[in-house]
């Protein structure tokens, strides 16, 4: 038969307790971030997708197409094209498609690279109308815009 | 509370708890033969996020299954990068710093936090309550945001590699996590505890509710939480050592009851365990590289090989057949969640659907790790 | 006679407006409310702190389509939804908002507003079976069995409040409870009912959130069980009308509340009562369902059943004896 | 006197001519990497018995070969021992015409030990008798190694592919499988 009363007045003392405790919540304020009108701040470390790094005179990728990022990455979402340099030594990019919708920001293309080519970039929020703009993303138009845009 | 049930052939129906489930958190469909609201019979059904992570593990290189690993159990990634870690370097006899294996058990215990929380707040969703799930996430935003200053992702880590750990941890990191445990020890016994543990209808809700003896967990295969849950004194960090968990010492919570209230009492004991190996660990972080030297081409001799790691849910084996070449020649995943959910179509006869969904949620269960 | 007309026309619109205003603007409360409790905004981009989103979800409602799945009874299915709006609407009229603000003075309200609460319960079930989804029909089941195990404590509470009265009419009994707080029926002081008076506003008040489907007694739509209980299969106006009946109960049950133990519109100090008081009190209350919907877990159907039979039944009578013996003996 | 040893013990009666050889059972594996040396198929099958292994290298302390129909009484010993069934899996030695079947026996609680039990099947029709009267836990597991190896566990209670769907023809984790 205790076992009733203690229900009653154990469950109502808890009862009561979890009213005050949400109480006490509706009057703290608020914990969220109201994304469209406060913007995050991203890591260091984040990582974006992958994009080309261009030595600072020049703007031209530090790419040699040794290679490396295609043969190490696990889904294999890198395409690479290069031609021969006109100074005759070494080779020259001219195109980088990187596969987005499959690309798993695994860095094993980034941990490959042994000429400080290619690095995460820390944009979070990519949108596109269109499909095909994450399928053949062209790094080489990013990083000239990231050049026009730095002038 | 199971009613013997006789089986009126004429009142019985077939309920899918459809893959698509507010309660199964994943593609598991579980097909019930219900009289009336108890059920009859219940058979979980798999398959539904099946990818086939062991066919991958024999294409790519040995290297090119660790982010695979992070994909099936997205809770506690980390635990899944340490194990595979952990086989690799066991096949292939590679030495990790002293630095580095502190920094994976820092991490591995925030990600066993991080997944003990959303557990929780599942767990309430489950029962009703929508309040608590919002009180979870803030705190586990807090472990998502220092885990993503380390490891650069948020959910899916590819952090762990063969000796080592990718990027070495900054002071920010480590004051950070220390406010977070002084935040959560704060907050656990009032919006935790006071909220939830000792409410009457939670208490009500789950007690002597699914009950699973220890012989059951042995026959079946569980292990972690739901084992502990039945008196099992079984944890893989102190039955079975590796990395660097001998030097810490925490003790491992076990209930005997056995019901939906034990495994959800062990869950939360854990958090405070995982806690004091975090503070611990900190202090006793020594100075070093974070990577040790690993051959550019991995080729383990021949042989067979298993690692068992601790995950949030249990018990995670990796049974590595390698034949010298440099890709794994089988890998099969000894999944956790797999051997729990195999009890319940035994536990849930005779049950009502609300506690069958109740017992369900104290399984913890991932779907992507089961269908691999 | 021909004001009458007037009047009748005037309390038809007036009821209408406040019990569309209240309906929507109760979804519109619940989310700010539970939003705040869980320490984020709730609505805010709608108009002003989110003030047209019920107009934007009612415009969202009413341009879907309202899809009838198929060898279903169609009469039923649609008749369904407006089964469980009709009752609330229809119990505003014997409510007394203030001294001369009521539509009708009907001599027995307090049953009228009773027998329109079990048609509500009847919406229910006609939705849940009609739908033919195993889900519904489970849902259905089990929200009859919880209105009939909490209509029985409810009655027999709102017998002792009578017995004190002496008159079924809500005019009568908030005419009562004037001049002051230490005159209403939650704290009557004199003859000794202090004891039992509270009992029963608790009891009453259990049971209004249990008749209503709230939670935690929410088996009938419970989210993360039954998908969405008896409204699964509706869409567009037919769940509209199933959640403007739900609030509107809420706002019965709360004027129900106010009136039986609050003392209706009089003012805390006896000072100067009016239609403002009852709108601040059945606002607090509706504050307290929101309140404990965002704080509890749900009950099972075999402990919400046993909570009734067990505890509110038994208690309800020892407390329905005393006030009787109270009343013989004073 | 460690589980391990108690365990031999009773395994005993079962592995009477074998001897308790300590040296790892690696050497006697076939080198499949260097295929050029052709060796004959059946041969070279590792032998019948009971090894001691060291744990820290390959994770399991006993290592235990048995033929097809001795994987139940293995199966009753390990559960009077108080083991419990970790994983069943499949191994497809395409060059040796064998698919293996590895059984993982560990403790709950007390002292450490891991076993693991293989037995060799011929490739075109593995058959191998069902453990999951002695272990519910092997229900599942051998439903999914038939589902990605095609290997029969005769006397399983429904022996129908657990992962893959239904109506698939095809045996994904075998080496001469083409998606």
């Amino acid at each position: 038969m205790n076992q009733y009363w203690t229900d009653i007045i154990y469950g109502g003392k808890s009862l009561l307790t979890g009213l005050a405790i949400t109480a006490r919540e509706f009057f703290s304020p608020v914990v969220t971030e109201q994304y469209p009108y406060e913007v995050p701040t991203m890591t260091p470390l984040f990582r974006g997708h992958t994009e080309l790094i261009g030595n600072e005179e020049t703007g031209l990728p530090n790419c040699v197409v040794c290679g490396a990022c295609p043969r190490a990455c696990p889904s294999n979402c890198i395409t690479l094209e290069g031609k021969k340099a006109e100074s005759g030594k070494g080779r020259v990019l001219t195109r980088y498609i990187l596969d987005f919708s499959k690309c798993s920001l695994c860095g094993l293309c980034v941990e490959s690279c042994k000429f400080n080519a290619l690095r995460f970039s820390r944009d979070y929020n990519l949108v596109s109308f269109d499909k095909d703009d994450f399928i053949y993303m062209d790094l080489m138009k990013r990083l000239e815009e990231q050049n026009r845009c730095k002038k | 509370m199971s009613v013997p049930l006789h089986l009126r052939s004429d009142e019985v129906f077939v309920l899918n708890l459809g893959p698509q489930h507010p309660a199964t958190h994943g593609v598991l469909r579980v097909k019930l033969t219900m009289d009336g609201e108890y059920i009859v019979k219940a058979e979980p059904v798999l398959g539904y996020i099946h990818r086939m992570h062991e066919k991958m593990a024999e294409d790519g290189i040995f290297a090119q299954f660790m982010p695979n690993t992070a994909r099936m159990d997205y809770l506690h990634a980390l635990a899944f990068n340490h194990g595979w870690a952990l086989v690799v370097e066991k096949a292939a006899g590679i030495e990790v710093p002293e630095r580095a294996e502190y920094i994976r058990v820092i991490t591995v215990e925030l990600n066993r936090i991080a997944s003990h929380l959303l557990w929780w707040a599942a767990f309430l969703l489950d029962l009703g309550g929508f309040t608590p799930l919002l009180y979870a996430f803030d705190d586990r935003e807090k472990i998502i945001d220092l885990l993503e200053r380390v490891t650069g992702s948020r959910l899916t880590y590819c952090y762990m590699r063969f000796g080592g750990v990718l990027n070495d941890i900054d002071d920010e990191f480590i004051t950070g996590t220390r406010d977070f445990i002084k935040r959560l020890r704060s907050r656990l016994p009032r919006q935790y505890h006071d909220l939830v543990t000792h409410n009457i209808i939670l208490i009500k809700r789950i007690k002597d509710i699914g009950f699973v003896s220890a012989e059951q967990c042995r026959r079946y295969g569980a292990t972690g939480p739901v084992a502990r849950g039945s008196g099992i004194n079984y944890d893989v960090r102190k039955n079975e050592p590796y990395s660097v968990y001998p030097e810490f010492d925490f003790d491992i919570p076990v209930f005997p009851e056995g019901d939906s209230m034990a495994r959800y009492m062990v869950r939360m004991h854990e958090i405070e365990q995982s806690m004091r190996i975090i503070e611990q660990a900190l202090d006793k972080l020594p100075a070093g590289p974070v990577m040790g030297k690993a051959p550019r081409q991995l080729k383990p001799d021949a042989g067979y090989y298993y690692s068992a790691v601790e995950t949030a849910r249990g018990l995670l084996g990796h049974r590595l057949v390698c034949d010298g070449d440099k890709n794994p020649y089988k890998l099969k995943l000894r999944s956790p969640t797999f051997s729990n959910l195999s009890l319940f179509g035994e536990v849930a006869e005779g049950m009502l659907l609300a506690d069958a969904l109740a017992f369900m949620g104290s399984l913890d269960l991932v779907i992507p790790e089961i269908d691999r | 006679m021909e004001t009458s007309v007037w009047r009748a026309l005037l309390y038809l619109v007036g009821i209408m407006v406040f019990a569309g205003l209240n309906a929507a603007y109760l979804g519109w409360c619940e989310r700010k409310g539970a939003g705040r409790i869980q320490r984020r905004i709730g609505p805010c981009e709608v108009g002003y702190a989110g003030l047209l989103q019920p107009i934007a979800d009612g415009v969202k409602l009413l341009s879907k389509q309202l899809l009838v799945p198929r060898g279903v009874d169609h009469i039923l299915f649609r008749t369904a939804p407006v089964l469980a709006m009709i009752p609330a609407m229809t119990s505003m009229v014997a409510i007394p908002f203030s001294a001369n603000i009521q539509a009708r003075a009907i001599e027995l309200s307090v049953l009228l507003l009773f027998a329109l609460a079990s048609i509500g319960m009847m919406a229910v079930l006609l939705g849940g079976w009609a739908s033919g989804n195993k889900y519904a029909i489970i849902s259905s089941a089990r929200a009859v069995s919880q209105n009939l195990a909490y209509e029985i404590p409810m009655l027999v509470t709102v017998i002792t409040v009578v017995l004190l009265t002496g008159s079924l009419e809500l005019r009568e009994i908030a005419l009562k409870q004037q001049g002051g707080f230490w005159h209403w029926n939650v704290f009557r002081l004199e003859n000794g009912h202090f004891l039992t008076m509270w009992i029963s506003f608790i009891i009453f008040f259990i049971c209004s959130v249990a008749e209503t489907n709230r939670a935690p007694f929410d088996m009938a739509e419970a989210e993360s069980e039954l998908v969405a209980g008896y409204m699964t299969e509706y869409s567009s106006m037919g769940f509209g009308l199933f959640m403007m009946g739900e609030y509107l109960n809420i706002v019965v049950g709360a004027c129900l509340t106010t009136t039986l133990f609050l003392g209706g519109w009089d003012c805390p100090l006896g000072l100067t009562p009016g239609v403002w008081w009852f709108l601040i009190k059945i606002y607090i209350l509706i504050f307290t369902f929101i309140w404990i919907r965002w704080t509890y877990p749900r009950t099972q159907i075999y402990k919400l059943l046993n909570l009734s039979w067990k505890f509110l039944i038994p208690f309800s009578f020892a407390n329905l004896l005393i006030t009787a013996a109270l009343i013989k003996v004073f | 006197m460690t589980i391990c040893e108690k365990l031999q013990q009773a395994l005993q009666p079962l592995f009477p001519l074998c001897d308790v050889s300590s040296e790892p059972l690696v050497k006697d594996e076939p080198q499949v990497a260097d295929s050029e040396k052709e060796e004959s198929q059946t041969a070279d099958t590792p032998t019948v018995g009971v090894l001691w292994t060291d744990a820290g290298r390959y994770g399991h302390h006993l290592d235990i070969v048995c033929l097809p129909d001795q994987v139940v009484p293995v199966a009753g010993i390990m559960d009077r021992e108080g083991f419990f069934l970790e994983a069943i899996t499949g191994v497809d030695w395409l060059k040796r015409q064998q698919l293996e079947v590895v059984y993982d026996y560990n403790r709950l609680g007390g002292e450490h030990c891991r076993v693991m039990v293989r037995t060799f099947l011929p490739r075109n029709n593995p058959v191998v008798p069902t453990v999951s009267s002695v272990f519910p836990a092997a229900d599942w597991h051998e439903r999914e190694t038939y589902d990605f190896y095609g290997i029969q566990f005769q006397g399983h209670p429904n022996l129908i592919r657990i992962l893959l769907p239904e109506d698939a023809d095809f045996h994904p984790l075998l080496k001469d499988y083409t998606p």
